[in-house]
């Protein structure tokens, strides 16, 4: 390796300061609110990047994301309470002794939220990718709805619909955004590389990417994996954020927002994937105003609550329809770059 | 000897597709299967590489069994193809393309990419070199960067051809690849073939229709009709055989 | 990447900004009085909040109170009808004695943890608010109440029931009675009026609500000697209960204990009648809304369930007035609970702000809160305590001829 | 637990069983055609339910005629759904066509939410659907005799239509090989339409039949009674009609067998169906009379 950097390399590690230098002057200038809409920002971004490597990059449309972030936020809410905060929290049902012994850091507590979501993945991906594709989708609508069934109806881990709360709260904009940076970072090196190659391959064509020697079970599964091992982390982050966890936290709605975001950014872009969380998360507080009365100067409508999902609905089948591409479609920045330099 | 088929054959439900096929691939051999539309040709390939199983018999490549292996195991193995309907990655670049080819050739693990190891620049930068000299060779170098698909036809071919050859087979199975070409581009691409045997040392099963292509490139041909064979030998006796003749007739009137 | 960011930052910059902001924040000053930062300060603050009277005299400020609230989503109805509550009760007393202001800011949650923590942090953080209302559900409140007790905010829950929800916390406070309360009273009645003896209980594992009231009414029904004979789990959102009526058949208990909500009640109660099952009912709150007759039909005739407030008959004077504002507005007489305890997180808060030197002082206005004696609330009579829970009575109605019939209030 | 509480129970897994059967033919049509789960038809069969409530609580119709408008209403539904979300799509990627299908989804649930609110409705149950039929000491409301005989009479239409009409051979065909129909000189964008027509209808009346048994509607109600069919018509084989209907029953009978038999998993009931599926992808991933799509697509 040379000392020398390279220009790209340059604009890298630019882009990685200037990043750095945002969360410290966000964490310092801002006032709360918007630091925790970054916040959320911050760890959306690890969702939808990690979601897009699978639904985008591989082209394996899963609906996971909700099960996956359950279990990293119980994950890690249960490493992060210790055993008096958690004895004194459980009400429907004593919990199991292992229960209460679980204590982690916070560190430790995320890697295993990342770790627990992976291996069930593994688990899930055998059955899954035995046959092609399609089945994913309902598989893992399913799996996230029986993790939900799970949380519910075994008080004496999760303490029920009552979940967990004063979870320690870890989480700062350090947390979520350097995860976020790595993540993004991660993800960008998985997709330049031949496994993001033959992931892509297995988008474009799997029968092909066959003949060509790629063994795609194994790669779909790495995607899948490495998917929900980031979910996992980002669970665990938002679990941290919160500081307060139950099961209707994690419904399909959640996935949605996630396939809003991904679909909006370009499904197979990850820099797409991080615009559409800017857009999404943030256009959605902005978007309240679709909720409210509208004055149209001559005429007046009602308040609609709800109606700003009516218009997600009809933001991603338009997308679907006319700007199949999204944002950013398969590309990434730099490849913008490229071209305006042409 | 390089492939053998011993005893074939396939069903689909109650329909036979191929009927006690056997026979021999000699290495270095450009070997054509011929025969009407649904004689069973493509589905000969899908068995050697693994995507059918052959109801019976054994297939026998370097003088160790395929039966049973995946698709992508049986690639890896050293037999490559390109499909009848050119199948290139209609996202990716023409390097990304047969940089795919190479997938299984470059040795680093996804964790060393994921945290970009020095191993994983070595390896990039490696087969990234090998595949410039393929693209070269197939002299579609200067498109390395464009997207696949906005290529002309002739050049996806020569795409494809490059991609299977990145796989550094021993063997390459062509699924007609003359056919959408004009005379002039199908010459061109039979010298291709027939030095690209030379020079990347390898042997060649191809399917075609054009019988002077084939009379032209093959040492060999197998006749099919109808999932049975009805003729093995030189190309240029195989236009004389009275039942090949009928077979392909008969094949006129009802399609053409 | 930043240009972005700040583009949207100062998006949201001018959300929160609609109105002029020229209120001292006191709570700071307080605090710092608090941790014992030295005479200096205290000299100050003294001296802030003696200028801040005074400035109270002269000009009337502007207070503002949040409301997270349940708008949109799966929750909406309750949200809604509870928040119309809030809203009218501050039509109808939109300023304090000293004549400040109270302005409400409502953030819509969507029934949502994440857009709950969004909320209640731009609520404090942006709006300033000085007190927050609602947030409607148990979890929904637990997350409001997490962010808002570190900042020293105060709030008031309208129907948060759950028990726990006010341990351990300093700034939390609800007007409805606690779960543990609800079932006794349920538990009791049976028993001691009705003469019920065995019970089947169906507990819905989905619900915080149904858990809680599920848990107390065991614990009490048990304790005066009735005897659960089944205890059947189901989950919301389920239609089908087929089976387990035919269990409760054959349990044969005297009653069943419903602790559910409306949708799954009306239909175990119409699944009951179909295969003949026709022992007594009884809920909680849960099924206190004309949803429920017009989903059980006929089929809930003669079932009975908890309350906290009849409009039939009013407790209060207030409550009188109140209903008679309120028909007069709308045209409804029938005043729905949630809406009636809707009203009375606002009253109470306005009443305790009364009772403060500095109306936008937190922690007094906490403080207050928590001494409240003998309030005389739209839904009744409550006492608060040391914790931040509502001392309060309970009524017991009978559904007739499809309209819900005042019986009984029960008396902690 | 004696005979008549087990007959009572198995009467009760038949009528659930024939509910999601309806439902999972759509499922099933439209995958053998487009290879497209059609995550909307649940909320197809939502807007079924909740056209026959209009219509007999709005426009005061009788219930016949309130069936007749929501069959002909989801149809129409089920074919515009095709025509402006899916047919723009035919040669795009299959992940796009799936995200519409959410889309679509998502959207129908959402502008009856805003358009009826979210709380239930009370759907007005004819009298004589309620009425109690007490058969050798089984006493059961006529509508749990009715939903059965209803669907096996739809099922026999269903079949003869695809076995013995030229429209059911093409479906039957396009399920293999969209040239095949091409050559029959049928256009295969209207076989398409006509699938989507008779799975919606078909969704409305399972719509309907639950409102009766259950008789409420709310804009969510299809989200799992669709996942939980699609589950079945899987488990069926999908693809296949009879599969969907035995799938249909299986799942329907499996549910009330763990809450009636298995009481403390009551609260897994709705968790059955997905374990199910999985199962079936494990061990025979073609279900119950599936059939291979892979490798007639290859």
């Amino acid at each position: 390796m040379s000392i020398i950097i390279r220009k790209d390399q340059w604009i890298n590690l630019a882009i990685i300061a200037s990043t750095l230098w945002f969360i410290w002057f966000a964490s310092s200038h801002f006032d709360e609110y918007t630091v925790r809409i970054l916040n959320n920002i911050a760890i959306f971004t690890i969702l939808a990047v990690s979601y897009n490597l699978i639904n985008g990059v591989t082209g394996q449309f899963s609906l996971e994301p909700n099960g996956f972030v359950a279990i990293g936020a119980y994950v890690t809410a249960l490493l992060l309470l210790d055993g008096d905060a958690k004895s004194y929290q459980f009400d429907i049902e004593d919990p199991y002794p292992w229960v209460l012994a679980l204590h982690a850091n916070f560190i430790w507590a995320l890697f295993f939220a990342g770790l627990f979501s992976a291996l069930l993945a593994l688990t899930l991906s055998f059955p899954v990718f035995r046959v092609r594709g399609d089945y994913l989708a309902i598989v893992t609508l399913g799996f996230g709805f029986i993790i939900r069934i799970l949380a519910i109806n075994n008080p004496e881990i999760t303490n029920g619909s009552l979940g967990l709360n004063d979870i320690p709260e870890f989480s700062n904009l350090y947390w979520t955004g350097g995860i976020a940076l790595l993540a993004v970072w991660g993800i960008l090196n998985i997709v330049n590389s031949k496994f993001g190659r033959a992931m892509k391959a297995v988008r474009d064509d799997e029968d092909a990417a066959i003949a060509m020697g790629v063994n795609t079970f194994k790669i779909k599964t790495f995607a899948f994996c490495t998917s929900a091992f980031l979910e996992g982390v980002g669970g665990g982050l938002l679990a941290a954020l919160l500081t307060s966890i139950s099961p209707d936290l994690f419904t399909f709605f959640f996935t949605f927002q996630l396939l809003i975001i991904i679909v909006l950014g370009g499904l197979g872009s990850t820099t797409g994937a991080v615009i559409g969380t800017v857009l999404v998360i943030g256009g959605a507080e902005w978007m309240r105003f679709l909720d409210e009365p509208m004055n149209f100067g001559f005429f007046e409508t009602p308040a609609l609550p709800g109606m700003r999902m009516v218009v997600f609905s009809v933001i991603l089948i338009f997308v679907m329809l006319f700007a199949r591409e999204g944002i950013m479609g398969k590309r990434e920045l730099k490849d913008l770059f490229k071209k305006a330099k042409k | 000897m390089i492939l053998e088929l011993k005893n074939v054959t396939k069903k689909f439900g109650g329909v036979t597709a191929i009927k006690d096929t056997t026979f021999r691939v000699n290495s270095k051999e450009i070997y054509g299967l011929i025969g009407p539309n649904g004689a069973g040709k493509t589905t000969m390939f899908n068995i050697i590489t693994g995507n059918y199983e052959a109801t019976e018999g054994d297939i026998i490549f370097r003088k160790e069994p395929l039966n049973g292996l995946k698709p992508h195991a049986i690639v890896r193995r050293g037999i490559a193809r390109t499909f009848q309907n050119i199948r290139l990655f209609k996202s990716m670049s023409v390097m990304d393309n047969v940089l795919i080819g190479f997938d299984f050739q470059a040795k680093y693990t996804y964790f060393e990419s994921i945290l970009r190891f020095p191993r994983f620049f070595g390896e990039e930068k490696r087969i990234k070199k090998r595949a410039m000299e393929i693209l070269e060779y197939f002299k579609i170098a200067e498109f390395s960067e464009q997207k696949a698909t906005d290529l002309s036809y002739g050049q996806q071919r020569k795409v494809e051809i490059a991609r299977a050859l990145a796989t550094n087979p021993v063997m390459l199975l062509l699924d007609e690849p003359a056919a959408g070409m004009n005379p002039s581009e199908t010459e061109e691409l039979a010298n291709l073939i027939k030095s690209a045997r030379d020079d990347f040392d390898l042997t060649i099963l191809l399917i075609e229709h054009d019988m002077k292509f084939v009379n032209q490139l093959c040492d060999k041909v197998l006749v099919l009709d109808y999932g049975k064979t009805i003729f093995e030998g030189k190309p240029a006796d195989a236009i004389r055989d009275k039942e090949v003749v009928a077979a392909y007739l008969g094949d006129f009137v009802s399609h053409d | 990447m930043y240009l972005i960011l700040e583009a949207i930052y100062h998006d949201f910059k001018k959300f929160p900004k609609k109105y002029a902001n020229f209120k001292v924040n006191f709570s700071n000053i307080t605090d710092c009085n608090k941790n014992q930062k030295g005479e200096y300060m205290r000299k100050l603050a003294t001296l802030a909040t003696s200028v801040a009277l005074l400035a109270s005299v002269s000009v009337a400020k502007e207070i503002k109170v949040g409301a997270v609230m349940p708008m949109s989503g799966p929750l909406a109805a309750y949200g809604q009808v509870t928040y119309e509550g809030i809203e009218f009760a501050h039509k109808l007393q939109p300023t304090l004695k000293n004549g400040d202001t109270i302005k409400l800011v409502l953030v819509d949650n969507k029934g949502d943890k994440v857009e709950t923590a969004t909320a209640t942090t731009r609520l404090i953080s942006s709006d300033k608010v000085t007190a927050i209302l609602g947030a409607l559900t148990s979890t929904n409140t637990a997350q409001t109440i997490a962010i808002a007790d570190k900042k020293k905010i105060p709030v008031i829950a309208s129907v948060a029931t759950n028990d726990k929800l006010t341990m351990k916390r300093t700034f939390a406070n609800r007007v409805c009675f606690m779960d543990s309360f609800q079932g006794e009273v349920v538990a009791n009645y049976a028993l001691k009026d009705l003469g019920l003896k065995t019970a089947v209980v169906i507990v819905d594992q989905a619900q915080v609500y149904s858990l809680g009231l599920a848990k107390a009414f065991q614990k009490a029904f048990k304790k005066g000697g009735g005897k659960i004979v089944k205890k059947i789990k189901i989950t919301s959102g389920d239609k089908d209960f087929k089976a387990v009526v035919s269990q409760i058949k054959s349990a044969n208990p005297d009653f069943m204990f419903l602790p559910l909500y409306h949708p799954e009640a009306s239909m175990i109660a119409r699944q009951s009648k179909q295969i003949g099952l026709n022992k007594p009912m009884f809920s909680g709150d849960g099924v206190a809304n004309q949803v429920f007759i017009d989903l059980g039909g006929k089929a809930v005739e003669g079932y009975m369930f908890t309350d906290f407030f009849d409009y039939s008959a009013p407790p209060t004077q207030k409550s009188k007035d109140f209903i008679a504002a309120y028909a007069k507005d709308t045209g409804k007489k029938e005043l729905a609970s949630f809406t009636a305890l809707g009203a009375d997180t606002y009253f109470l808060l306005v009443d305790a702000m009364n009772r403060c030197a500095d109306p936008s002082d937190s922690i007094c206005v906490n403080e207050q809160i928590k001494a409240t004696k003998g309030f005389e609330g739209v839904s009744g009579i409550i006492n608060m305590d040391k914790s931040g829970n509502a001392t309060r009575s309970a009524v017991i109605k009978v559904i007739k001829d499809g309209k819900a019939v005042y019986k009984t209030t029960v008396n902690p | 637990m004696n005979f008549l509480e087990f007959m009572q129970q198995m009467v009760n897994g038949f009528s659930l069983g024939s509910m999601y059967a309806l439902i999972a033919i759509g499922y099933t049509m439209v995958y053998g055609v487009l290879r497209l789960i059609n995550f909307a038809h649940g909320d197809i069969m939502m807007v079924g339910a909740f056209l026959g409530y209009f219509g007999m609580a709005v426009l005061d119709l009788p219930f016949v005629a309130a069936v007749v408008l929501s069959v002909v209403g989801s149809a129409l539904l089920g074919m515009l759904t095709d025509k402006v979300a899916y047919r723009p799509l035919r040669e795009a990627p299959k992940i796009s066509l799936l995200i519409t299908a959410i889309g679509i989804s998502f959207f129908l649930e959402n502008i009856f939410n805003v358009i009826f609110g979210g709380t239930s409705k009370p759907f007005p149950v004819p009298a004589y659907m309620e009425e109690i039929v007490n058969i050798g000491g089984l006493t059961l409301p006529a509508s749990a005799l009715m939903v059965p005989a209803v669907t096996l009479v739809l099922l026999g239409a269903i079949l003869w239509v695809l076995y013995k009409t030229k429209y059911g051979m093409a479906i039957r065909a396009l399920a293999f090989d969209v040239n095949t129909v091409n050559l029959m000189g049928i256009d295969a964008n209207k076989i398409i339409m006509i699938v989507f027509g008779m799975g919606s209808a078909l969704a409305a009346i399972g719509g309907i039949f639950w409102a009766v048994n259950y008789p409420s509607v709310e804009p969510m109600m299809g989200v799992l009674i669709g996942l939980k069919a699609f589950a079945a018509a899987v488990v069926g084989g999908i693809g296949s009609v009879g599969g969907a209907v035995i799938g249909g029953f299986i799942i329907g009978f499996t549910e009330v067998v763990v809450v009636a038999f298995l009481p403390e998993y009551g609260g897994y009931k709705d968790a059955f169906a997905f374990v199910l599926l999985i199962l079936v992808l494990l061990f025979k991933p073609t279900g119950i009379l599936g059939i291979n799509f892979d490798k007639s697509r290859f």
